[in-house]
């Protein structure tokens, strides 16, 4: 069952969405963070792309692991129901909460450390079963809350606020969502809101794994020269391989960019993802040539950005199980329990 | 010599093979056929650790009284397997049986000279029938249950009736196993007069059915309204993840759109497999995993998580030889501390330990209803023994008008009246707090599930006083989960007695034999057996009666005996442990010579024998 | 109005803070400079679980007599926080003090009519003397030390000292904070009276060194040999690992190559890490990893394996509030049981549990010779309270002719000269058996460890007498290791008593001090301070000895209590359970409270107070 | 310390290697997994591969996790010591182990349920440190030991014994190793002992971490028509892109190919490989090439097998964290322990 009640309108000069929520309906506690954290400006693109898609802020469930990204849930949408869960485990679960109740939105938002240290093989599975869900990698190379030690997606050679220079291969999170079949794949920067927010957007009206690695600086222990997670570094390498605007399902579309430099998608959802080509030519249907293009450029040093891959005929871990459309928890004991009379045959067949 | 042994619907036999050679489905045939003559059995595999080749055995014990744990001992070996002759022949009570392969001659110091040998030339009357290699193989197998037939007196009708459930779509191997069949049943026919084991048609087994605890706990799951698995396969635990998803396939199809009324994931590993256990409990579906140990081990913080953030879960733990990868193919009752106590900190969890599988049925059913109640992990601890052997088991049955118990959850209208929500606050002195779902109500009732410290409305809080506040609860939602386990069993000795016992699980049978023969010695103590944990205050009644309680488990440490001391401040002194660790289920003499022993050192026989 | 306070180098004073504001440092500086003046202090820090702009506190311990535990109460708040204002302010002892920054007034309210206001204008002073903003917030902390130290009579020559040696290598910032220093003490010497409370030269700090428990925990580490350190961060245990790379990189570089004589790394778990550390172990390094309850809780598989497969392991477990994420900035000792008794299955692990910092590195040292010896993987608990917060403890020292003792291991000689090599057979009847190391002989002495049951040479087997011995025999050895935990500390009261406590870790402090307390109440206590697990034989004679037992312990359960009973089967209306489990560490008076509470009721006061 | 003694000639007709053992002292008890089972003629290619590269046994050390193919350690190199771990987690015990002693061989033997699903995360966290291992998964696409269920290398499609098909999609281990850093990369199948051989061989002699991805059928539960770990299958849709012949740091070097059609790599040990190209053109020494080229021809349905990527100058963990020569578990007490002097100068600084 759905409840949509109409909100009070507690802030009567800010403007309303759709569903008559401001931007504030969709906020949450006082951020505890560090004052500049990239994180924050993540959870404000969270909230302003809830906002924008007219979400009902009680129909999305936020889930996370453990770290300072991972605490990010409680300071947007304090009307939905969030889970800190264990380090490293959101994955599994959001898969869980997702198979119960297939009718909200689910939201993971998870750390480097959370999701290619402890939970790279939680984060693996969750893509390659195809959850239905945006999942979010507030990406900024270190551990943050347990103060600066290297990530698993530091880059080989980058150096540390110490001064100590990491030797391990970096594990590149997109590349490996492609890799394992994330039927939608981006990468942004928190620092460029007008990039993230309708990839949050689109991300959000997905049906499937929803990818976004979102690099974002931890000015307390990542923002220094020598760490290509800072935020000079990442302006300075940052290629976005187009700009999306993302289209209501009942929206008309107006597109004032050139002819033939636009794409059209239509998601599941019935948005319209209008993808906007900057100079290079990418096609982010093909999955093999993002590969591709992705390891050229980043041998070059070229952090790549933007919306890499979508299928928007993807098909969601319910569709695998075909599970009924009534959420499991909303079934019924007569749908749940097959009662006495079944086990009368049964019984004689064990005998 | 000694005598040969004379008993008829009384015996037990064991069947030593190679595993992969088909031998289970022939040796379930002798079995289920016993049955169907009305004779209770229990039949217990013992296989090894790997897929093709090693040894494997195969224990039936035959009791027309209903003794169905593991006796002891082997009264007719049949010794297919070259590779472990020496101790299967070793293993057989001195008047006992032997039948064996005698295709290729034996040398004489390969028998024994008190036994009575049986010498049949499978593998030349199967190789004469027969000359596809497999089906050399597998019809070797249903030559010597005809042996077997002729040997016991076995009905051959109600074999081949079986035979002719068993391929009921190919009646061609109908025929083929029946001639197979009366091969060796007639070369035994005309060659052997029949032992003095003998089996009779009776009439004790009764409507009883003939199942594994993991198929009935699968079932169980089935009627208590669960609707996610998720799971890692790992022995003994694997085949209730397997009834689950077929009994859902019977049960819980839309019989409209033919879709899935259940989610079951095999998830990549067990914590993966809690983990969504636990998202989908506090979500609101009623949700399990199933494991033996190393799963137990995995979990531990997930379980943490669950206790102290308060999410419904039940897992399964089938619990084998340990520790480590220990005995996988072995049974045990060695995860009790490892479950009651899971997870660093301050943690307790409820258990419940079904005897049977009519009981794992049972709870695991009742577990969804109480992991809802108490919002916690709930463990039903199955071990290998009941989980993966058939067992003789009151029939499945179901009350139509029982409800599924969701417990404290606060609805929409809850919310929208204005009732007061706190995630964490105890309304009714219980202990036990009320939850939302997500996705109940546009404006209220939304809140942080954690890990961390927080207060009685959920927000996050360093406060040592909310801190303890919160972990005193919690020790009072256990007291409230003593009136919720299912009650203990006690079963009083025919004369007063001050010595007492307590066990649990799949002990139950061996001891009830065991509890016999003691009285019969004159030694009689009162029995009880405990069915969870926390214990309820009945069980420390009964030790508080009793000057002396043997605690019988299958385990090396006394798991369960330091539960009942730590939980109800027991004197260690009175309660004797009493302890079969060696893999193999625990047999009715085991339990009567150590209790026995140790009652004889007290002097504690009150009485003579009978 | 009551009197103000007037004590002398004993008194109690906290700091409030936002945390990520420079005041620990200043903060240290204080504590530092009291004990330069020869003056004892203990420091503990609280601190939030987030990295900028939630509240801290550092409160000092200043006594002269050397009670160094936390005693309960403030007598000096410096209230630097408007955030926890209220409960900073009531926590303030009766004619207590509180310095707080008086820039901006505050109503009369706000305050207490019981204590003595002493309101400096900090920021004022600081705005006016500095522009740049961090400067400003660093040095609004060296202010209040200024003011303090006039307030206390604190030397300031002592301070200035501090500051050159602290900013030795940027003399410009020397004289910058000292020039801040004299800001506060300057407005403070002009303003008001020195308070009652007082510092005076003294020389009770003797050759004592000011060093937290991980630190010395890491050193110890390296002089214990450890060359294999694999970790994952997790507070409170991170700073032990950064200890070992600082004093690796220190005493463990090859002076001719440069290169390391150790192998540090950082894993991408506890699994990992624990993992790497068996590795490691098996192939004859050295090796640890440090962590704290939900680590543990991950590496529970992997002790099972060290267990059963016998490779020597380290773990550190830097305890702090539980379960689950529970209170990750707090501290307790609730991973007892979690630890003894790890991993399914049957277990049991040794644990230390050193009192301090300097038990800290001779226990981390002590260790890597009993894991060797025993073959197993051995815990030692520090917890937040020890491994976080600098004590006073005796110097460190090391016995130059000490050898590291490797244990039972068979080399190339051994091989070579045909000894006979069965990995897991008890040679010497103490349950330990000889091990080989990868590549010590071309063809004798390899084997295949495993995890699954063996016979004593090594070879697979499912039989259940090999499973039972070779349990058995672990039961052996770990009576073996009775002998080999340090003794426990015994401490008997002045007069014959029949009561007895037992405490453990970082209790010790505030429990010597309560002793006393009681002991001036007439209420006289032996004690024992229990140094590990297993508990040797005279553990279980101090408990005979006595009528009733306290066992004091931070955590809810009584998890000593339970270890206790279990293994020694003690009567546990034997073990009366003092338990302090907010997060903050156990006081000298709260021990006194609930030990005196009891024993009043029992009437066991022996004598009237001195 | 290394001894090496020679060994004595129990099997006097048998082909002895230049150290003087026969084939058969590379032997292990004997196989207890079904007959046919691919893992077996793994454990024979190792055998070869050890007697042909005239390998001290003791001087390698075996590790293992659990399942069928992880107990084969057992079938071979019964002079070596060997470490049947706990499930999934062979690569931290060999990284230990490895850390403890730079100076064995280091063969890790896993399955794909093993390191693709419950391992995935140690699995990658090893490859991208750069441990100095051989790391082979014996893949059949299930789990054998428990029972025929579908592992996470099942290609999304396949079918199961029951007639199950996989809706998740596949982890290509080989992919996955080859983004994470791996620095020897290779695929092939049991059935091939002429290529599997060289392949090991080349991976023994390599230094840093080589990766083998051995498709291995499991006659038992998963080598039936809609499996693609199937003999069959595999035999059909085996590309090979190159042969290799592994030429010992000694030996002379004779090719018998068409010139150019040979390409020769020096490994670090000396040794060099050459490699014989197979029709297509295929550049082993191109990382981001061969991702490209897998992708594409597993777009295709191939299953590319042969000597993937190599990269000769590869450093390894120990070079990353500069341990000394001398192996960890071999320094003397006074190297290892300061000694009382050092604490002298630290307790003051502590005062
Ligand atoms: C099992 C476990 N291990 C370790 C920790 C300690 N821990 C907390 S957060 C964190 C790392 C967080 O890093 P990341 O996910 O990158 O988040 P960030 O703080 O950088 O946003 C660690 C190791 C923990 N909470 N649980
Ligand atoms: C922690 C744990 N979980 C589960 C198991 C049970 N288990 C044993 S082997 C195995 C899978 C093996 O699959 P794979 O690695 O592919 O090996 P294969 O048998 O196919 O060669 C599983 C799940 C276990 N031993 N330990
Ligand atoms: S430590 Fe880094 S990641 Fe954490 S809040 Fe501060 S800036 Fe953000
Ligand atoms: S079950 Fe499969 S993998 Fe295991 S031994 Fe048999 S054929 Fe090999
Ligand atoms: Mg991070
Ligand atoms: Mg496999």
């Amino acid at each position: 069952m759905t409840y949509i009640l109409k909100p009070q309108l507690h802030h009567p000069k800010l403007p309303a969405n759709a569903l008559g929520f401001t931007r504030r309906d969709y906020e949450g506690s006082v951020s505890t963070l560090c004052a500049g954290c990239g994180h924050d400006s993540i959870s404000a693109s969270i909230i302003q792309a809830c906002f924008e898609l007219d979400l009902p802020p009680h129909r999305i469930a936020k889930l996370s692991g453990i770290g300072c990204s991972s605490k990010t849930p409680d300071y947007f949408l304090g009307n939905s129901h969030g889970f800190n869960s264990v380090h490293g485990r959101m994955p599994s679960v959001l898969t869980g909460a997702n198979l119960a109740n297939r009718d909200l939105i689910y939201l993971g938002v998870s750390g480097d450390g959370d999701s290619a240290s402890i939970g790279f093989g939680q984060f693996a599975h969750s893509i390659r079963r195809g959850v239905n869900m945006t999942y979010i990698v507030e990406n900024n190379g270190v551990y943050g809350l347990t103060k600066g030690q290297f990530s698993a997606t530091s880059d080989r050679g980058s150096k540390s606020k110490k001064g100590v220079v990491n030797h391990d291969s970096a594990i590149d999170l997109v590349s490996v969502a492609l890799q394992l079949g994330a039927t939608f794949v981006a990468r942004s920067f928190s620092g460029d809101k007008a990039q993230l927010v309708p990839l949050i957007k689109a991300a959000l009206s997905h049906r499937g794994a929803a990818f976004i690695d979102c690099i974002s600086p931890c000015v307390q222990f990542n923002n220094h020269t020598g760490s290509t997670k800072s935020f000079d570094y990442v302006r300075e390498h940052n290629e976005a391989v187009n700009r999306l605007e993302v289209i209501g399902p009942r929206s008309p579309i107006h597109i004032d960019h050139e002819p033939g430099t636009t794409e059209l998608v239509t998601q599941h959802d019935g948005s319209v993802l209008a993808l906007h080509k900057l100079g290079v030519q990418y096609d982010p249907s093909d999955r093999v040539g993002a590969m591709t293009f992705l390891q050229q450029r980043q041998a070059l040093g070229e952090i790549v950005t933007g919306l890499l891959y979508v299928d928007p005929e993807a098909q969601d871990l319910h569709d695998g199980l075909e599970t009924v459309d009534t959420p499991l928890n909303a079934l019924s004991d007569r749908e749940l329990v097959p009662g006495a009379a079944a086990l009368e045959a049964l019984n004689a067949s064990l005998r | 010599m000694p005598k040969p042994l004379t008993r008829t619907n009384d015996f037990v036999v064991k069947f030593a093979n190679v595993n992969g050679s088909g031998s289970a489905s022939a040796n379930g045939l002798f079995a289920k056929a016993i049955l169907r003559m009305g004779v209770p059995v229990a039949a217990r595999n013992i296989f090894p650790s790997n897929i093709q080749g090693l040894p494997t055995w195969f224990e039936v014990r035959v009791s027309e009284d209903g003794h169905l744990g593991r006796r002891g001992g082997v009264d007719l070996m049949v010794a297919m397997n070259p590779q472990t002759w020496d101790r299967d022949i070793a293993e057989i009570e001195p008047g006992g049986y032997l039948l064996y392969d005698s295709t290729k001659p034996l040398p004489p110091e390969k028998f024994r000279g008190d036994i009575t040998v049986v010498g049949v030339p499978l593998t030349q009357i199967c190789n004469a029938a027969y000359n596809d290699p497999r089906q050399r193989q597998l019809m070797k197998n249903i030559i010597y249950v005809g042996a077997l037939a002729a040997l016991l007196g076995m009905d051959p009708a109600v074999v081949e009736a079986l035979l002719g459930e068993q391929f009921k779509s190919k009646p061609k191997l109908v025929a083929g196993n029946i001639e197979a069949f009366h091969l060796g049943r007639n070369h035994v026919l005309n060659h052997f007069m029949p032992l003095s084991l003998k089996l009779r048609h009776s009439d004790k087994v009764g409507d009883r059915i003939y199942v594994d605890g993991n198929t009935a706990a699968g079932l169980g799951c089935v009627y208590g309204g669960a609707s996610v698995c998720a799971w890692y396969p790992i022995t003994p635990s694997t085949s209730l993840a397997e009834a689950f998803t077929d009994y859902c396939e019977a049960y819980r199809t839309d019989p409209e759109t033919g879709k899935a009324r259940y989610a079951i994931v095999q998830a990549e590993d067990e914590i993966a497999s809690i983990g969504i256990v636990i998202g989908a409990g506090w979500n609101g579906a009623r949700a399990f995993t199933c494991t033996s140990g190393p799963g137990v081990s995995l979990m531990q913080e997930f379980v943490g998580l669950s206790y102290f953030a308060e999410i419904p879960a039940v897992i399964f733990d089938v619990q084998r030889g340990g520790p480590s990868t220990g005995m996988p193919t072995r049974t045990q009752q060695a995860d009790i501390l490892s479950a009651a106590y899971a997870s660093h900190g301050d943690t307790k969890h409820p258990l419940l330990f079904p005897q049977d599988p009519g009981e794992c049925f049972e709870f695991a059913a009742l577990a969804f209803d109480l992991a809802d109640r108490l919002q916690t992990t709930l463990f039903v601890m199955l071990d290998l023994d009941i989980g993966m052997n058939d067992w003789l088991t009151t029939p499945f049955a179901w009350d139509d008008s029982r409800k599924l118990d969701r417990g404290k959850v606060m609805g929409f209208e809850d919310l929208e009246s204005g009732r007061d929500f706190g995630r964490y606050l105890d309304v009714e002195g219980d202990g036990v707090p009320y939850r939302t779902l997500p996705g109940t109500h546009p404006t209220r009732g939304g809140y942080f599930t954690r890990g961390t410290s927080r207060n009685p409305y959920a927000r996050y809080s360093e406060e040592g006083s909310v801190y303890v506040d919160n972990m005193e609860r919690l020790l009072r939602k256990f007291e409230t989960a003593k009136s919720l386990i299912p009650a203990p069993v006690r079963r009083d000795a025919k004369r007063a007695t001050r010595q007492g016992a307590i066990y649990y699980g799949s002990t139950s049978l061996a001891m009830s034999e065991a509890l016999e023969v003691l009285h019969t010695q004159g030694r009689d103590l009162d029995a009880l057996r405990v069915r969870g944990f926390p214990f309820s205050d009945a069980v420390f009644e009964f030790i508080a009666e009793h000057e002396t309680v043997f605690v019988v488990e299958q385990n090396r440490d006394g798991q369960l005996r330091t539960l009942l001391m730590n939980e109800g401040g027991i004197d260690p002194a009175k309660l004797m442990p009493v302890l079969h660790f060696d893999g193999s289920p625990i047999t009715a003499r085991f339990i009567a010579d150590a209790v026995g022993r140790r009652m004889a050192q007290g002097e504690q026989v009150t009485e003579a024998a009978e």
